[in-house]
């Protein structure tokens, strides 16, 4: 195809888009429609997923200080603790406030266990840069003097563990069915429209257009289509991700988990649903048209 | 040149379009096909273009093989003629303008020579004023005038026009019929089916008359009704 | 009765399809329109019914004022008349008898009426075998012949044709001509449009001749050209 | 609209669903597609809410037993709870049991406190019919002698609740926007379907069709093509459903936690997915067409 032919095409699919009026603004809403679902529906299933990573790859070490170490011990272990590698941030829970967690998630019968009772341990909460590194660092910290125990791997209850891989492996299902939806509705449309104007194609091929030549206006006008109607699910996805991103997180802020930060993941998702849109819009025209160009008049 | 050979189109439920046509028509004869309403006139024309398959026999236009032509060499045959259908099949959404020039595009002619040939031509059939209407809104014989247009634009080997006459008054029949002989003393081949029985009467020419899918009469110089 | 005081239809663009118009056409009359293409000849028909709206002026079609008519009512003034338009318009996913029976249907019309008529209307245009075609597989003569049959079938008290033999062999065109003349004589207002002068010539009727949306000439038995 | 014209537009639309071939088709596809996705994720998330209901209405009340009940006693304890109103079934947690739910959960360092030194109580697990009957049946029960305390309103840690209902939320949420999408998706694909056929509808007019007349095929049209595009996604949901029911009912059989019964549960969606396809398929035809019909020609 010469330059020329092909500017000529681009010009061509545009001055189209526009005089099908309705019906390329029928099948830019539907677009539209179509990747807004995915673009929501994928932003919180990516989330869920990434806090479901969060709590299974849980990376604290817990660690239990004996009972008679006196205070500036405890500052000196700290300090020891902080050097191992891998290690993150270090934060410190004393057996009262353990206790406390314990009543508040267990039962009021530990209150029998307060003050002195109390059969718990000041704890060191350690955070490592990742899940990986939390087996070196509990085992280095275990021979440390006046560390009773190094805990790893999460401390949260297996109950919540199997709700997680739960929702985890139905949102990969959920999603990828979203995504096959999507494509089909997408490319579905674009043929409606095409369907529509079997006469058109007719005619020229009647005139000596041959079936490259007839095509790639089509191709293009569904890649426009595509391209028209990711723009306000990017637009959307973007600014209420970026606002729920504020909100959510300072909720989070006290626990291991976090939301995908907004200017990695919405980079990601809006090309998705960019791609998704201008790749199915254009192969849906081309794919569509076939079956009217291999009709042997 | 235009051959055929035993050509029957059977469109089924016994309708035979062409039964057993074999005619020859050299390069620049004119020709005129005529025939009652139903005869089978379009259909002889259709077949030259591929618009419909014969059934058997065989056809050949110029150098191609229309009967066993493939689907990729159908376009570069139709670019070959230049073709006026009897219901104009003018692309909608495009301008008059627009409508002649694509026949033009699709043989990747150079904008500039495509706006010139194009305005060159309108002005001939006179809808200079009509160039960027759609077709809609211009009257039928306008229509027609733009589907003549656009078959004589990139001057083909061969003319071929069903009924190119049938929305235009005597005096833009007239007219047309002009042109039609201009480029046909240019030495293109036009072949015309048409019901306009003083035009083939005043500007004799070839006449094949065809009835029922059969040519039943083949005269050079005869009128619209065997005398 | 048809009735036109002062009708002005601008298109736009300094187009004026009719150019104050005023005409009166009495019930039961025959009358031809002719005229050049593009002169207004399916405009002054298309603003009868519709089709098109008056920029001002006045229209009057039996009770109806067809200037000021509202949207509910226009299917109602349609229905007394028959039109058969320029380019026949006919359903393209309906049969052709389908299509006849189409405009009887709309008028709520018993199944057995229905088809009883339909093919009756069929057989005078001569195309009963074609009953079961879809038109797309008929010839043009054929569609148009259609397009007359579905306008005479629910025998309407005022037939308008645009160009009904536009797409016609002169013996084919003589009969449709006779079909028309017997329901004029039945009482039928017949409005024509046509180029087709020797129709005009031989069967003798008023003509209004149309140039640039302007009637000049307004002639009981006229004949296609003024002499 | 008289019984004649009636069923004439009742053939008439069925005639043209077949006559518009692949039209016809791709509109039912969409609607395929988009209902299935309603279906699938709706049968989700309504189950998703269900489970979240039943966590935070747990219908349990815990009695713990005084430590010197002989085993006795018990029986008799539980005899005489068993007839308290409202009460479903009880069932039996040794005290030992219990500690190793609480280290199971929150760590090994509980495990000190095993044998006698546990100082945990043998409970009984009372399961009333209603979430309202806990209280009564807690009151009742304190009372009683033997018993050391009753508590009721759940046992689960507070973390799952949150979570719990955090899904809760955004399922309602998702559920709306998604009916919203497919409310628009298939009466968007209608109007495709219609808007290649201006023509036919402009002819139809100007053969004297009055707008009613012309619209009933249309909207009929548009309601076959919900009622058999809603066939496959009601099968597809109706069986799936049944399977899925089986094999997760297996497995929360020890909770309280349970599917909606598929009984009710499907006929509920089927209608749904039925009334969506029928229902937008025909309302959207109808207005689609409103535009057309309007135009003073
Ligand atoms: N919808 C429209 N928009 C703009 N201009 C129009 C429209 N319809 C017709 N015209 C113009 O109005 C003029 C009269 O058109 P009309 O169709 O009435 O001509 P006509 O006498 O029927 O011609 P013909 O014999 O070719 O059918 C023409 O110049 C035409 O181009
Ligand atoms: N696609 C088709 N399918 C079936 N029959 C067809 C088809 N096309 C044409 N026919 C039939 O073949 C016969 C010849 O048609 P054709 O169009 O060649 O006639 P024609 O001579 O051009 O007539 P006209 O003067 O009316 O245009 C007619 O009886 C017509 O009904
Ligand atoms: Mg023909
Ligand atoms: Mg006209």
């Amino acid at each position: 195809m010469s330059k020329l032919t092909f500017k000529r095409h681009i010009t061509e699919s545009l001055r189209n888009l526009k005089r099908n009026g309705w019906m390329t603004t029928a099948a830019i809403a539907a677009v539209t429609v179509t990747l807004l679902l995915v673009g929501v529906l994928l932003s919180v299933l990516l989330n869920v997923n990434k806090i479901a990573n969060d709590v299974q790859n849980d990376v604290e070490v817990r660690v239990f200080i004996d009972r008679k170490t006196s205070s500036q011990e405890q500052q000196d272990l700290k300090k020891k603790l902080a050097k191992i590698d891998g290690v993150d941030n270090i934060s410190y829970s004393s057996r009262k406030k353990e206790l406390n967690n314990v009543v508040g998630a267990y039962g009021k019968e530990f209150r029998l266990f307060s003050g002195d009772d109390n059969p718990l341990y000041d704890v060191y909460i350690v955070k490592t840069n990742e899940p990986k590194d939390t087996i070196n660092v509990a085992k280095t910290a275990e021979k440390y003097q006046h560390v009773y125990q190094a805990q790893y791997g999460g401390a949260s209850a297996k109950k919540l563990f199997n709700i997680v891989s739960g929702i985890r492996r139905w949102g990969v299902i959920i999603s990828i069915l979203l995504l096959f939806v999507a494509v089909f509705l997408i490319s579905n449309t674009i043929r409606l429209t095409i369907l529509s104007r079997q006469n058109e194609i007719s005619i020229m091929r009647l005139v000596g257009a041959t079936n490259s030549y007839i095509r790639w206006p089509f191709i293009l006008e569904g890649a426009w289509t595509g391209l028209f109607g990711s723009i306000i699910p990017i637009l959307i996805v973007d600014f209420s991700y970026g606002w729920m991103y504020k909100v959510i997180s300072g909720s989070l802020r006290s626990t291991n988990m976090a939301l995908l930060t907004p200017h990695t993941f919405l980079v990601e998702i809006d090309l998705l649903l960019a791609v998704i849109g201008i790749g199915i819009g254009a192969l849906g025209a081309g794919l569509s048209m076939g079956r009217f160009l291999k009709l042997k008049n | 040149m235009i051959e055929f050979k035993n050509v029957v189109k059977d469109y089924g439920n016994e309708v035979l379009g062409a039964d057993h046509l074999t005619v020859k028509i050299n390069q620049g004869e004119f020709v005129y096909v005529v025939g009652p309403s139903g005869a089978g006139k379009s259909t002889f024309i259709k077949l030259m273009y591929h618009e419909v398959g014969a059934t058997s026999g065989e056809i050949r236009v110029n150098n191609y093989n229309v009967s066993s032509i493939t689907n990729k060499e159908i376009p570069f045959l139709r670019r070959e003629l230049g073709i006026v259908f009897q219901d104009f099949k003018l692309l909608p959404r495009l301008t008059i303008f627009e409508n002649v020039a694509y026949a033009l595009q699709v043989i990747e002619k150079k904008p500039e020579d495509v706006e010139k040939r194009v305005n060159e031509i309108l002005a001939e059939v006179g809808l200079t004023e009509k160039a960027q209407s759609f077709p809609n809104e211009i009257s039928g014989g306008e229509q027609q005038r733009v589907a003549i247009a656009r078959a004589i634009a990139n001057r083909p080997g061969i003319l071929i026009a069903d009924e190119p006459t049938g929305n235009l008054d005597p005096d833009t029949s007239e007219e047309i019929m002009r042109i039609l002989e201009k480029i046909n003393s240019d030495g293109t081949t036009v072949v015309m089916a048409t019901h306009n029985s003083n035009m083939v009467n005043e500007h004799k020419h070839r006449v094949l008359e065809i009835s029922a899918g059969k040519i039943i009469r083949d005269q050079e110089g005869g009128g619209y009704e065997d005398e």
